[in-house]
């Protein structure tokens, strides 16, 4: 099969499967559950025939046209293919461990056709090449989001759920706006033909307003801990996997390869981001909910990534790239093994918890090991990903900027370590037996997985360094 | 001798650990007898690696200038052995002092794989492997400090997050002069220390002296003498963080940043090694317990190997290399016989004990040697190079460091006169524990070691022109201006210079304290530092030192939790704000205004489509003109 | 000329008492004299066909009708008017009037008088010639009006 | 051939009574349907080849002799055509079930029917007067409709409605009076003609100003749009849906835009341009905020009528051909999802017989097909992509942005958040939540309801997937005929 039809495979089977998930449904519930699975192999087994292509380093460009320049566009590059696998990959774990974690929760139909229409709609988000298409896929996740948020239906959280799907469609709305100003100068939304143009100041103004809705940047940071309400799997799939990581894709896709930055912007975006990591990572070492922790702690790690990227040199784009699939693995890790414990002590504060490492060691080696990958101790795949952006930062001559980021990195081990003594050392409050066996198998293969991340780290660098040799080709 | 072999130190102790960590806790001995062999067999190879001096082993691996880049030359080839012979004796002790411990499987893995990791560190030539295995030491540290007592978590966290901060610093300076050279092999760097340069030269000597142990970076290691096991204390704070911070410091100094003599870093350097010596000296003589008083002695020692570097003159330099190795060997044997008596007697408390030397004779005997070398007393390691870095200390021509050191080595003298008075040697003191067990000899395994290293103490003073001309001299080789010789094994057991004078007579004067704070005491030695305890101005500063106030660490999670606190509720919470209630609140009060003109009268509306009329009828007479 | 000013402020008069009149027969009749002054002033304008339906259809059918069911629904049920509309209604009618007066003032110089005054053709040719397709239309209002009444009095069925 | 589609239902509408006393039950429903249905047929099929070459000149002849009547249909006629007959059809299956229990379905249709009559009239006719006559024929027929539940409030609204409609026709009567004194005839090619020869801007600007408030209120535009929060929930739930998803539309847009483009010639930025979008951008945000606070399901959808019929008039008040086809576009899509929303009202207020939102909550669970079309309207309005309403946003933000009106660019935008807004509070009030235990026991809506608001819901997600289909074939030539101004009127409509 050639690429373009692995593409056009890769985005469309999980968008339209997901739809006949409640038709399967309707026959038995197990056939369900092994069809949403078989549905998140296949995306997930797909983007990895691609990887000989990526790191051929070529770009193939798939074209439909249109009406009025909104035609459909698919670029199928490194960047897109590294994207396509890390997000396919977790977000496949996420639905094996969704099958242990809501087997007795109603509408479960809807939950497996949202979570596979997420991640197709990921998939389409990453090959598209038109803004348009970009910002419809975008929608189409703020749309699984709302409904996955308020899964449990409750008035509280479909409340939450409502503030994060305006909060983001808000951004998005007015990044749509940067997208239409740009249209209006270069009168086309194609990125392909638009690289190296130049774009107004307030343009960019426009479209970073959506980036740091989605991937939850301090201005517009506060729906992802409220999102926490959801069901464990989902702030995991939200928080950690794909959906903050969507911001940051389009970043590196609109910034770093098709338009320069004008104006101050390169000096302003770093400090906004560092900022908003201390802010978030402050934020984190003061709340006592389990997963409102890990939300800021996303928040934090997010403003990480946009640093490395904002710095637009070889270093800081490897690390950014590359802490997009280690902090991917380890947060996940993080968020299942706390919906392990609240699924078995059905307690959200971390003060109410303790010694539960006794009666959950696998959980509680694994949030450990996770907990120093995103902390980037050493042998994990957290530390070269961290150590690259910093790296970068200080080559890129922001030496201050780069204080503050280790400033942050120190916060972060310190909240994390007090959140692994908390809840897994000291005296047992309340013991409880581990979670079901797959639940347990995905944490562990996770931890294990950021393990073997940072051992082994030369051969996803490889991919990275074709991505970003493919997107320098433009700043040198 | 081909390139790969060089991966052996690194990959053998590894391999043992995942072993170690496999075998099931029940099988007995077997564990022990395959890491006893391959501490051994690390031993031959590191010597068969010093032998062949110069190898490279280099390997592309994440592009950019990042390569798995390894380098043996003199001074790794040295470090290498050295890190073998202590891997060695802490085995062969801890097979018997660590036999019962419930987690046993996990101590043997994080030993031999911090054997991995600081191989490694010393063998990487680039920064990014370096700072690698450098940082993966964190993992084992806190690993091994958890096994002690149950409480131990409390001072693993506090551990990890001091050295945390200081490799994160370390990083930052990485960066700089990864900015400012444009490469990462440390082989080729070499910078004029000014402009960003001196912040880089900062920031990687805080690496360093963090994992030295130095203040302020050393509270942790007090903390961790009670909780972490005794093999842990005598492994990696007496030991490898000695080896490893000083050799990262040497290179700094030597080959990064080629520190001259006068210039400002130097002080720096000095002024830090001094107030070591003395503030840590200070607080071990008062210390109760045996362990606490061995740690702050680990750290004041560190002072002297840092103010011998500092003083940036091949004479203190080679003293302070000096001093590292033999400050490692007898601070190694103080903490094993400290666990010898502990093994035994089951506390270590300087009340509760006293009288052990007719009882333990060997563990005695050993301790005596070592306390002797620590305290500098002329034949033996710690006098030759305490003297070489007096020596250096004056001819850097400020005087006061050196004053500095020999308060410092009374003081230790008076402290190991305290500590050797009470446990061994004094009358057996009334309320020492029950005897559980009938208190004698520990086995064989527990005594060898320290009888090796004092062993070893006395032929590295005794003979000191063997580890000076082999080991430590051929470092100094490409960094002292042609002339100047660096041979200094002549004068250096010389005991009739003014400087060698001086030491004795420091000696004499802790003796003196020591005797007059014992009958003080009314004949009980553990009260014999009372007297200076009691000192009326240094009674507060003790008092402080002992609630923590000067506790790097404590203060420093008040400070973060208080920003932490104000960021959170100065920043996050009103944003929240802004959207929960202003922007909610005003949408909803604008939508009543206006729903409040909704009456549903028809005269109303009525009116509304008249004025909108008239209205409209202006807005396109103004638009036309 | 001031004739048809007389008769338009006439009109303009009576039209006002139908609207503020409390009694509803008094109503009926200001409206049934505002189309008779209607219809007088559509043939003095040269629209005799105008005028002729004017004043048979809507002075004399639609008043007959307005007074037959006043008759018989019980009179007395004066509405209840809010006092408001006493003071709004004044102050809005002579404002539209200014601004009437002020654009008309302005407008009718530009319209130039239509060529022949009186209407072009019969009534007849009118009707079927030109305008035929508004029969269609207006034969669709009746329907509409019919049936309108057909649904709005319908007596409730019983199973509503 | 044309005329078919006024002489059809004005024919059979004549004859539904009769049927309806002949059989009570099935007759008037199949017979409706059918006409419906046909219509659909005639519009989307002959409707292709006739626009193939421009527009269409139908003169009719009665017994051989030629009758004076000018009925015409070019792109945009035909695209609105197309909009009224799909939409009537699906109201129509719709009222099958909804109707039973108003009694008296013949004259339902009857009305109905007269309606779309009115409507069909209005879209092709070529002369002023006969615009009116059929404004008020389809006028007339909705008052009836409103009223059609002889309740107490019903009858109010009707009243209410009736009285200022009476005021916007005696405005549009005024205005078409000057430019017959003006102008001196009535045609649209006629009256623009001579207007370009007059000099009387000022004379044209008063009847403009005249037509927007007639028209305006007729689509209840913001000063004038009071009557329609309290007619359409009183309506029953299919006449809502037609007056909110068509009348409002086709008496007040289609006519508005028909002579603005085609007779006084408007030309983007210009005066009028200009005062259509400042009208639009105020009714889509006060409507938008009224809409916020309502605690009553159809007074919040009628409120969201009058917002996104201020999208329409934005879009085409911009003038340029890309503004008018996302104005265009917008509307047909507002149709859709609108009439979908009003009819899954109708389904709610029938099983659970409650229209406020604060007594309904989780109304999925028992009703799932209502919850889930109601979601895919509700999301279609506010502009989410992969439904048809963010198309037609978009190209009216993309025509705003060209044309270079930025504020009211950021108006459109912020506005379609607070449209989401008040969405997501419905969903949230009505079904997202738990279920309510009084309506534990509500079953789902009958089998012709929920297939019709399945049909609009399929129809709305198939206008999102293949806009360009859609734009192409209906969208585009509509916009040509009216971008092409004056030219359309004088050799399409009617040139004398």
């Amino acid at each position: 099969m050639n690429i373009e039809t692995i593409t056009l495979l890769t985005v469309f089977v999980p968008i339209v499967g997901s739809f006949t998930i409640p038709l399967v449904g309707l026959a038995s519930k197990s056939a369900r559950s092994a069809w949403a699975i078989a549905l998140g192999a296949v995306t997930a087994a797909l983007p990895l025939l691609l990887i000989p292509t990526a790191l051929a380093g070529g770009e193939t460009i798939l074209r439909k046209a249109f009406v009025l320049g909104l035609d459909f566009v698919l670029i199928i590059d490194p960047l897109s293919i590294f994207m396509a696998i890390v997000s396919s990959f977790v977000g496949f774990l996420i639905i094996i461990y969704s099958i242990g974690y809501i087997h007795h929760e109603e509408n479960q139909n809807e939950y497996y056709l949202l979570v596979v229409l997420f991640i197709g709609s990921m998939m389409g988000l990453v090959f598209s090449g038109n803004l348009i298409f970009l910002y419809l896929f975008w929608e189409i996740i703020a749309i699984c989001c709302w409904r996955l948020i308020g899964f449990y239906r409750l008035k509280e959280h479909v409340r939450k759920a409502d503030k994060a799907f305006l909060v983001t469609f808000f951004g998005a709305v007015v990044m749509l706006l940067g997208f239409i100003q740009i249209y209006s100068k270069t009168g086309s939304f194609d990125l392909t033909t638009m690289r190296g143009a130049v774009i107004p100041g307030s343009a960019v103004l426009l479209i970073l307003f959506g980036m740091f809705s989605k991937s939850a940047t301090v201005p517009l940071h506060t729906w992802l801990p409220d999102a926490g309400v959801a069901p464990t799997t989902v702030t995991a799939l939200l928080h950690a996997a794909v959906l903050v990581k969507i911001g940051v894709y389009a970043y590196a896709r609109i910034f770093l390869y098709t338009f320069p930055l004008p104006g101050a912007w390169p000096k302003v975006i770093p400090i906004v981001v560092v900022v908003s990591s201390l802010v978030a990572a402050a934020a984190a070492t003061v709340e006592t909910d389990f997963k409102r922790i890990l939300a800021y702690s996303t928040v934090s790690q997010i403003g990480y990534i946009f640093l490395g990227f904002s710095m637009a040199n070889e270093a800081g784009i490897t690390g950014s790239l590359l802490f997009i699939l280690m902090h991917g693995l380890a947060k996940a890790g993080l968020f299942l093994c706390a919906g392990i414990v609240i699924h078995a002590t059905h307690k959200r504060d971390i003060r109410e918890m303790g010694g539960l490492i006794k009666t959950m060691p696998i959980t509680g080696v694994a949030f450990l090991l996770c907990s120093f990958s995103v902390i980037g101790i050493p042998p994990f795949g957290g530390f070269f990903s961290k150590f690259l952006v910093i790296m970068g930062t200080v080559k890129a001559g922001q030496v201050g900027i780069a204080a503050v980021a280790l400033f942050t990195a120190l916060l972060t081990m310190f909240y994390l370590l007090k959140v692994f003594s908390l809840v897994f050392l000291g005296e047992a409050k309340s013991p409880a037996p581990e979670g079901t066996r797959s639940m347990v198998s995905v944490v562990g293969l996770l931890a294990f997985l950021s393990l073997v991340a940072g051992i082994f780290v030369a051969y996803p660098t490889k991919i990275v360094q074709a991505a970003t040799t493919h997107i320098m080709w433009w700043l040198k | 001798m081909t390139p790969n072999t060089l991966l052996w130190p690194i990959l053998l102790p590894a391999i043992v650990a995942v072993i170690a960590f496999l075998i099931p806790t029940r099988v007995k001995w077997f564990r022990e007898a395959i890491c006893l062999g391959a501490s051994a067999a690390l031993i031959y190879l590191a010597f068969a690696l010093f032998a062949v001096k110069n190898l490279e082993f280099r390997l592309p691996w994440m592009g950019q200038g990042i390569g798995f880049e390894l380098r043996l030359f003199h001074f790794s080839a040295f470090i290498l052995v050295g890190l073998a012979g202590f891997l060695f004796l802490i085995t062969l002790y801890s097979t018997v002092k660590m036999s019962g411990h419930p987690r046993i499987r996990e101590y043997y893995a994080y030993v031999f794989l911090t054997a991995a990791l600081a191989n490694g560190a010393v063998l990487a030539d680039n920064f990014v492997p370096f700072v690698f295995f450098w940082e993966g030491l964190l993992v084992t540290l806190y690993g091994l400090i958890t096994l002690g007592r149950k409480e131990a978590n409390r001072t693993a966290v506090k551990a990890f997050i001091i050295n945390g901060l200081c490799d994160f610093c370390m990083i930052l300076g990485i960066g700089i002069l990864w900015a400012q050279t444009g490469t990462l092999t440390i082989s080729q760097i070499s910078v004029k220390p000014e402009g960003l340069a001196v912040v880089a030269f900062l920031m990687m000597m805080i690496g360093a002296i963090g994992k030295a142990g130095a203040m302020p970076f050393h509270t942790w290691i007090p903390d961790a003498a009670i909780d972490a096991p005794v093999t842990f204390m005598a492994f990696m704070p007496a030991a490898f963080e000695k080896l490893l911070g000083i050799y990262l410091l040497a290179r700094i100094t030597l080959d990064l940043f080629k520190l001259e003599k006068g210039s400002g870093l130097s002080l720096v350097l000095m002024i830090i090694g001094a107030a070591t010596i003395v503030l840590a000296v200070m607080m071990a003589l008062i210390q109760k317990d045996f362990k606490r008083l061995l740690s702050y002695h680990a750290v004041s020692q560190v002072g002297y190997m840092i103010l011998g570097i500092g003083t940036a003159v091949p004479i203190g330099i080679v003293g302070g290399l000096f001093h590292m190795i033999n400050h490692a060997m007898y601070k190694c044997g103080l903490f094993l016989s400290a666990g010898s008596v502990e093994y035994r007697t089951g506390t270590t408390e300087l009340k509760k004990l006293g009288g052990l030397a007719k009882v333990m004779p060997f563990t005695a005997a050993g301790f005596t040697v070592c306390a002797l070398a620590i305290s500098g007393v002329w034949p033996l390691n710690g006098f030759v190079s305490k003297e070489m870095i007096f020596h250096g200390a004056i001819e850097s021509g400020y005087v006061i460091f050196a004053i500095a050191a020999w308060v410092g080595a009374i003081f230790t003298f008076a402290s190991f006169l305290k500590a050797g008075h009470s446990v061994f040697f004094g009358p057996r003191s009334e309320e020492s524990p029950a005897a559980v067990k009938p208190i004698k000899e520990s086995p064989a395994p527990i005594v060898i070691p320290i009888l090796i290293l004092a062993l070893l103490c006395i032929t590295f003073g005794v003979a000191n022109k063997l580890p000076l001309t082999t080991f430590i001299q051929p470092i100094l080789e490409g960094h002292v201006e042609a002339g100047e010789s660096i041979d200094f094994t002549p004068h250096a057991l010389s005991l009739f210079t003014p400087i060698a004078g001086i030491s004795i007579l420091c000696l004499l004067l802790a003796f003196g304290l020591h005797a007059f704070g014992w009958k003080k005491g009314g004949k009980k030695a553990y009260l014999a530092s009372e007297p200076v305890h009691k000192f009326p101005v240094l009674h507060t500063i003790y008092d402080w030192a002992e609630n923590r106030v000067f506790d790097l660490y404590e203060q420093g999670v008040i400070v973060l939790n208080g920003l932490a606190m104000v960021l959170f509720k100065g920043i996050d919470r009103p944003i929240d704000f802004v959207y929960e209630k202003i922007i909610t609140k005003t949408g909803e009060a604008f939508a009543g205004v206006l729903s409040k003109a909704h009456t549903g009268h028809y005269a109303n509306y009525l009116a509304w489509c008249l004025g909108g009329l008239v209205a409209i009828a202006a807005l396109i007479n103004a638009l036309l003109k | 000329m001031t004739g048809h000013i007389a008769l338009l402020c006439g009109i303009v008069l009576f039209s006002i008492l139908a609207v503020l009149a409390k009694d509803l027969i008094k109503a009926a009749i200001s409206l049934a004299v505002a189309s008779l002054l209607l219809g007088i002033l559509f043939f003095l304008m040269g629209a005799p066909y105008a005028g002729v339906f004017e004043i048979s259809v809507v002075a004399g059918l639609i008043t007959v009708l307005f007074m037959l069911t006043i008759a018989l629904t019980k009179t007395g049920g004066d509405v209840r008017e809010s006092k408001a509309v006493r003071i709004a209604f004044p102050v809005f009618f002579i404002a539209f009037i200014v601004i009437d007066i002020l654009v008309m003032a302005s407008l009718l110089p530009k319209i130039h008088v239509l060529a022949g005054g009186t209407e072009t053709g019969t009534f007849g040719d009118v009707l079927w010639k030109q305008r035929t397709f508004d029969l269609v239309g207006q034969l669709a209002v009746i329907l509409a009006g019919v049936f309108a009444v057909l649904a709005l009095f319908r007596k409730r069925d019983k199973d509503e | 051939m044309i005329f078919l589609f006024i002489g059809l239902p004005l024919v059979v509408a004549a004859f539904m009574p009769l049927i309806g006393k002949v059989s009570k039950k099935v007759a008037p429903d199949v017979l409706a349907n059918a006409v419906f249905l046909f219509l659909l047929v005639l519009a989307v099929t002959s409707g292709r080849q006739l626009i193939g070459q421009g527009p269409v000149l139908q003169s009719l002849s009665w017994l051989g002799e030629p009758l004076a009547i000018q009925i015409a249909v070019d792109g945009f006629s035909l695209f609105m055509l197309m909009a009224i007959s799909l939409v009537t059809f699906c109201i129509g299956l719709y009222s099958i079930n909804y109707m039973t229990h108003y009694g008296s379905k013949a004259n339902f249709y009857a009305l109905l029917l007269m309606m779309v009559a009115g409507m069909n009239g209005l879209v092709l006719v070529t002369d002023l007067f006969q615009l009116y006559i059929f404004l008020e024929v389809a006028a007339v027929a909705s008052y009836a409709l409103v009223a059609f539940g002889l309740e107490h409030d019903e009858l109010e609204a009707a009243f209410k409605y009736l009285m200022l409609s009476v005021v916007a026709s005696a405005a549009i009567l005024i205005a078409i009076g000057l430019l017959f004194g003006l102008t001196g005839s009535l045609g649209f090619a006629a009256v623009g003609d001579a207007l370009r020869g007059l000099d009387a801007k000022l004379a044209v600007g008063f009847c403009a100003a005249l037509f927007i408030m007639g028209f305006g209120l007729k689509a209840a535009l913001v000063p004038f749009h009071a009557w329609l929060p309290d007619a359409h929930p009183s309506a029953p739930a299919p006449i809502s849906a037609v007056l909110s998803g068509l009348l409002i539309k086709v008496s007040g847009v289609y006519a508005l835009a028909r002579i603005f483009y085609n007779v006084f010639g408007l030309e983007a930025g210009g005066a009028l341009s200009q005062a259509l979008m400042i009208l639009g951008a105020i009714s889509i945000v006060v409507a938008a905020f009224l809409a916020i606070r309502q605690s009553d399901m159809k007074r919040m959808l009628a409120y969201s009528s009058i917002s996104q019929v201020g999208y329409v008039v934005l879009g085409i008040g911009i003038g340029t051909p890309l503004g008018v086809a996302g104005g265009l576009l917008h509307l047909f899509n507002h149709a859709l999802a609108k009439g979908l929303l009003f009819l899954n009202s109708g389904a709610i207020q029938q099983s659970t017989g409650t229209r406020n939102l604060d007594e309904m909550g989780g109304l999925a669970k028992r009703m799932p097909v209502t919850a889930a079309t109601s979601l895919v309207g509700s999301l279609s309005i506010a502009g989410v992509p992969p439904l048809g309403g963010f198309w037609s946003k978009l190209l009216i933000i993309m025509a705003l942005v060209q044309a270079g009106h930025g504020v009211l660019a950021v108006v459109a935008v912020l506005a379609s958040v607070v449209t989401l807004w008040y969405y997501l509070i419905m969903q949230r009030k009505a079904f997202f939540g738990k279920l309510n235990e009084k309506w534990a026991a509500v079953k789902e809506a009958p089998f012709w309801m929920s297939a019709a608001t399945v049909l609009l819901a399929l129809l709305v997600i198939g206008s999102g997937i293949f806009f360009a289909a859609i734009i192409k074939s209906w969208i585009q030539p509509a916009s040509e005929s009216l971008a092409k101004g004056l030219q359309t009127a004088l050799h399409g409509l009617g040139g004398f």
